[in-house]
């Protein structure tokens, strides 16, 4: 019971979702967007118990004494905001909104602008031409990266040419059996699944 | 000046101490950001999931067929009983199993079937010899040989896997580099945001 | 011609993506159950679904399938040793681009659970940080049982397999924090990665951390191919989960999955040269 | 040096090279690509009054990289007299796509309700997509403020595809697709797109078979926009940054082997 039940389950949503991709009837188009819905309505619920678990483990390390101001400072953000939704709303002009524009997006924005930084460095101790392949990666990247920029034009008229070349068939070329390998592999590994050969969900007694 | 806007900018400033070293301003804004952004989350779906296609037509739209997804969704909640906790099991085998099934075909066609075909042009037509279609060939086979896996790389198969990582290199280079502009970009627009509204620098 | 043909795929996309938005535009083909334009697609899951049938069926009666060496895969048991012998951590993180149901988070659930046995044998602290509330609740079933497994049940800390934030930088500010205090010996990052890729790579990388990593986003994969110590490309990541787990049913996946390149192949070379030889022909078009 | 003092080194340069250039204007002169060209010859031939959609599809933390795209793009828009309707298929892109309106049309004294508006955020984007282009009322009753439509005098007028030129989608990701593939294939819409320069590349297949009118892509195209309006801004303030940041990445890569090749001659030597 406790295995065959989700096996069982699992393989029905899977045949259902399988089939339903060839048909444009619209009792298969209804029973997908139903099927759409209930994830989702799902997730929401177990977002829920994620963030309840995530809140129970920082209340435990409070109570030992571990880095109470940073936990608190979480646990004090997670019931702000909803506190903010509840009192103002979240359209324009609400606190919440005004909490997520100049709190948390600021925020956001400058922690994915850390990544120039690390471009830099990356590019500083990977781009070494220790082999041939290595070298061939050096390469192309230079080119790329000065065919990227006003300079380029300057240089020649060719430069921004030879990028434009490179990206779109040597490069693509790869780019193509790298996405045909992995949808094969996507492709099995779902296959399983639905037979319930593949059981790692399942795990843990 | 704009409270929101000192705001923002200490916060920014305080995110970019990492790159420094791990410190204790950055580990508050870190986990302010970590609050925040799941209250944020909580809010959201709460709203757009849960209100909206759940709660609502369930209990004002007379749509009783909801129950299905509410029951399941709470037996999520069975993790936190240790006797109970299989239950779980049965919303993520669902989750698992749809995603599975739309998978397979979607998969094939986007992954499979459209780059396949894509990468077929003739050599040789009115405009004559197509070298590009010569290179993208190459380039797709000995890639492929390369994920070959029930096989040593040996002999000819050696050779064409090994053809197939210069074409890999090709593509991670040019990736890099493309994405380096984008990158940058974005620092470019936390420095304009620092010098120009935060420090007022430029007018 | 060729525009007609494609826009009419495009319009059967929509036929099959879209869904509920436009019930009364198809009205008129009420009757349809099967659209003629995923043909291609079917025939194809058909071959594939059949070629996989046969490889499990044929490993069944006893013939061993071997797969070539993947560069990275003997670093898994190098990587633990490393952790054991450092006595830290070890980190473990699927990426923020995935969730459970998509076919990546399970082969990296399956390298977890080698990782998570040999981490409970040799009485390693394994860390899992995830964006995604059921991907933490099937990650904490896989590394339980994979305790069992080893025979340390005691060894499995469920407070190590959490949930941090929905939000992909909140993610990648939290992992980040955690990788420079923790500071673990081997950092794996297995799933599917977005532009968060380099920042916990070169993060890990700051602390001296060895690197696995292993990815289907193709853009990604440049950044951890230059800042990591063994990236699995693309399918070697799949591929990988059935060499490590040696799983019979991976493992035959994975002879079918070469079966179908073999099909592709000559495909393209027959396409091809159809293509060359009458370059009007489209018959290879989907 | 120790491995983490070269990365300051590496960091503070960067910081260095960042600032210094972006408080240095340089003209690059006019610059222009075809793509940039195109879309702004579209949008300056259209005649005054014409409605267009603006939707902002992306989130917050790309919004450095999106503003000037955006910014440039909306001052064309106000400055042409066309009327531009703003949506949002992501949650994060709505409140900015509102803010960017309101300033840029401020600047021009553009009155909202009759000159533009802003109907807000829709989830489900290929519902929503699909939907306008039987009835934007439909998928909008009320605007993003919460106004009923009908006391909107612009949306009197507007009942669906048929009387918008052209949608305009800001994005940082693949929702563009979806206003190409739905609101293009199935109701002939032509779209155009503002995007970040990791997915310009992503759009090339579109731009080529035409499904995609024409692309703004990152601070480059929006510094090449700014120049054709006439009206430096961002795109043009970060473009010395932009290149002497790709300068100062290649320098790095290029020390960097220097490094290597000197360390692995020394050691050979030591053997």
């Amino acid at each position: 019971m406790k295995q065959r039940l989700p096996v069982i389950i699992c393989f029905l949503a899977g045949a259902i979702m399988f089939l339903q991709y060839f048909s444009p009837h619209p009792v298969a188009r209804s029973v997908y967007s139903a099927i759409l819905d209930y994830w989702q309505i799902i997730f929401a619920f177990t977002l829920l118990v994620g963030v309840a678990a995530y809140v129970k483990s920082n209340l435990k390390q409070i109570s030992r004494g571990q880095d109470i101001p940073y936990r608190l400072v979480a646990i004090a953000g997670i019931i702000l905001m909803p506190i903010l939704a509840i009192i103002g709303g979240i359209k324009i002009d609400s606190p919440f909104l005004w909490v997520f524009e100049n709190v948390i997006a600021p925020m956001q924005a400058t922690v994915f602008s850390l990544l120039a930084f690390f471009v830099a460095s990356a590019s500083f101790r990977g781009f070494r031409a220790r082999n041939l392949q290595a070298s061939i990666l050096l390469g192309t990247a230079l080119i790329v990266l000065v065919g990227r920029v006003p300079i380029a034009d300057m240089i020649s008229e060719y430069f921004p040419k030879l990028t434009f070349w490179i990206q779109n068939y040597p490069s693509m070329s790869a780019r193509r059996a790298i996405l045909i390998g992995i949808g094969l592999g996507s492709m099995t590994t779902a296959f399983r699944v639905i037979l319930g050969i593949e059981r790692t969900y399942l795990k843990g007694e | 000046m704009d409270i929101g806007i000192i705001i923002a900018g200490i916060l920014t400033l305080a995110i970019f101490t990492f790159l420094y070293r791990d410190n204790p301003i950055y580990r508050l804004v870190e986990h302010l950001l970590i609050g925040l952004s799941i209250g944020y989350a909580l809010v959201i779906y709460w709203q757009t999931t849960l209100v909206d296609i759940l709660f609502r037509p369930l209990f004002t739209g007379g749509k009783p067929v909801l129950l299905i997804p509410l029951v399941l969704g709470l037996l999520m909640f069975s993790r936190f009983n240790s006797r109970l906790s299989w239950l779980s099991r049965i919303p993520i085998a669902f989750m698992i199993g749809a995603g599975a099934g739309v998978a397979i075909p979607a998969m094939l066609y986007a992954r499979t079937l459209k780059q396949v075909s894509a990468s077929v042009m003739p050599l040789i037509d009115d405009g004559g010899f197509h070298i590009e279609a010569l290179v993208v060939a190459l380039g797709l086979l000995s890639t492929l040989a390369y994920f070959y896996f029930s096989r040593e790389h040996e002999g000819l198969m050696g050779k064409a896997a090994r053809l197939g990582t210069y074409f890999l290199m090709v593509f991670f280079g040019a990736t890099f580099a493309y994405t380096v502009m984008s990158r940058m970009s974005t620092f470019i627009g936390r420095i304009d945001f620092l010098l120009t509204d935060f420090l007022r620098l430029i007018g | 011609m060729k525009n007609v043909g494609s826009r009419f795929i495009i319009f059967a996309l929509i036929l099959t993506n879209a869904r509920d938005a436009f019930a009364d535009d198809i009205a008129g083909q009420a009757s349809i159950w099967f659209d003629r334009a995923t043909l291609p697609t079917l025939i194809l899951s058909v071959i594939c679904i059949a070629i996989v049938v046969y490889a499990i069926r044929a490993s069944k009666s006893g013939r061993g399938i071997t797969i070539r060496e993947i560069p990275g895969l003997a670093a898994v048991e190098e990587a633990v040793g490393r952790a054991t012998e450092m006595g830290s951590p070890m980190l473990f993180t699927p990426g923020w681009g995935g969730d459970i149901q998509r076919p990546t988070t399970i082969a990296s659930m399956n390298i977890l659970s080698t990782v998570a046995e040999k981490a409970a044998e040799y009485d390693c602290r394994l860390i899992y940080p995830t964006h995604d509330p059921v991907i933490m609740a099937v990650a904490q079933e896989v590394v339980k049982e994979s305790c069992y497994k080893a025979g340390y049940p005691d060894r499995y800390r469920p407070d190590d397999i959490f949930y941090i934030s929905s939000s992909q930088f909140g993610y990648a500010a939290a992992v980040d924090g955690y990788i420079s205090r923790t500071k673990p010996a081997s950092v794996f990052l297995l799933g599917t990665f977005e532009a968060e890729s380099l920042i916990l790579a070169e993060t890990a990388n700051s602390i001296g951390a060895m690197q696995i990593a292993g990815t289907d986003s193709t853009i990604q994969l440049a950044f951890f191919i230059v800042a990591c110590d063994y990236t699995l490309i693309g399918e070697e990541l799949f591929a990988a989960s059935g060499y490590l787990s040696r799983n019979p049913a991976i493992l035959s996946s994975v002879r079918a999955q070469d079966i179908i390149k073999i099909l592709i192949v000559l495909f393209v070379i027959i396409a091809m040269a159809w293509a060359t030889i009458d370059p009007l022909s489209t018959w290879w078009k989907f | 040096m120790t491995p983490a003092g070269i990365r300051w080194i590496i960091f503070a340069g960067l910081f260095a090279v960042v600032t210094l250039s972006y408080l240095v204007v340089v003209d690059f002169g006019s610059l222009s690509s075809p793509e940039v060209q195109k879309s702004y010859d579209y949008l300056e031939n259209l005649p005054e009054g014409a409605v267009v959609m603006v939707s902002f599809d992306h989130e917050a933390s790309s919004l450095p990289e999106i503003q000037p795209i955006a910014l440039a793009i909306l001052r064309h828009i106000f400055r042409s007299n066309l009327k531009p309707v703003g949506v949002s298929l992501f949650a994060e892109g709505t409140a900015i796509g509102y803010r960017l309106m309101n300033k840029t049309a401020g600047e021009f004294g553009k009155k909202y309700g009759t000159d533009y508006v802003f109907m807000g955020f829709k989830p489900q984007q290929i519902a929503a997509i699909l939907g306008m282009g039987e009835s934007i009322k439909n998928i909008f009753p009320e605007d993003y403020l919460g106004t009923p439509v009908e006391k909107l005098p612009l949306m009197a007028d507007i009942e669906n595809y048929d009387d918008i030129e052209m949608v305009i989608s800001i994005a940082d990701g693949s929702l563009t697709v979806h206003w190409i593939e739905y609101a293009g294939a199935k109701y002939g819409q032509p779209v155009m797109a503002g995007l970040t320069a990791a997915m310009i590349t992503s759009y090339d297949p579109y731009l080529s078979s035409g499904q995609l009118f024409s692309v703004v892509g990152g601070l480059k195209g929006a510094a090449e926009y700014e120049s054709l309006i006439g009206r430096k801004g961002g795109g043009t303030r970060g473009m010395m940054a932009q290149t002497t940041t790709h300068l100062y990445v290649i320098v790095l890569i290029i020390i960097g082997n220097i490094f290597y090749f000197r360390s692995k001659t020394k050691s050979g030597a030591k053997q």
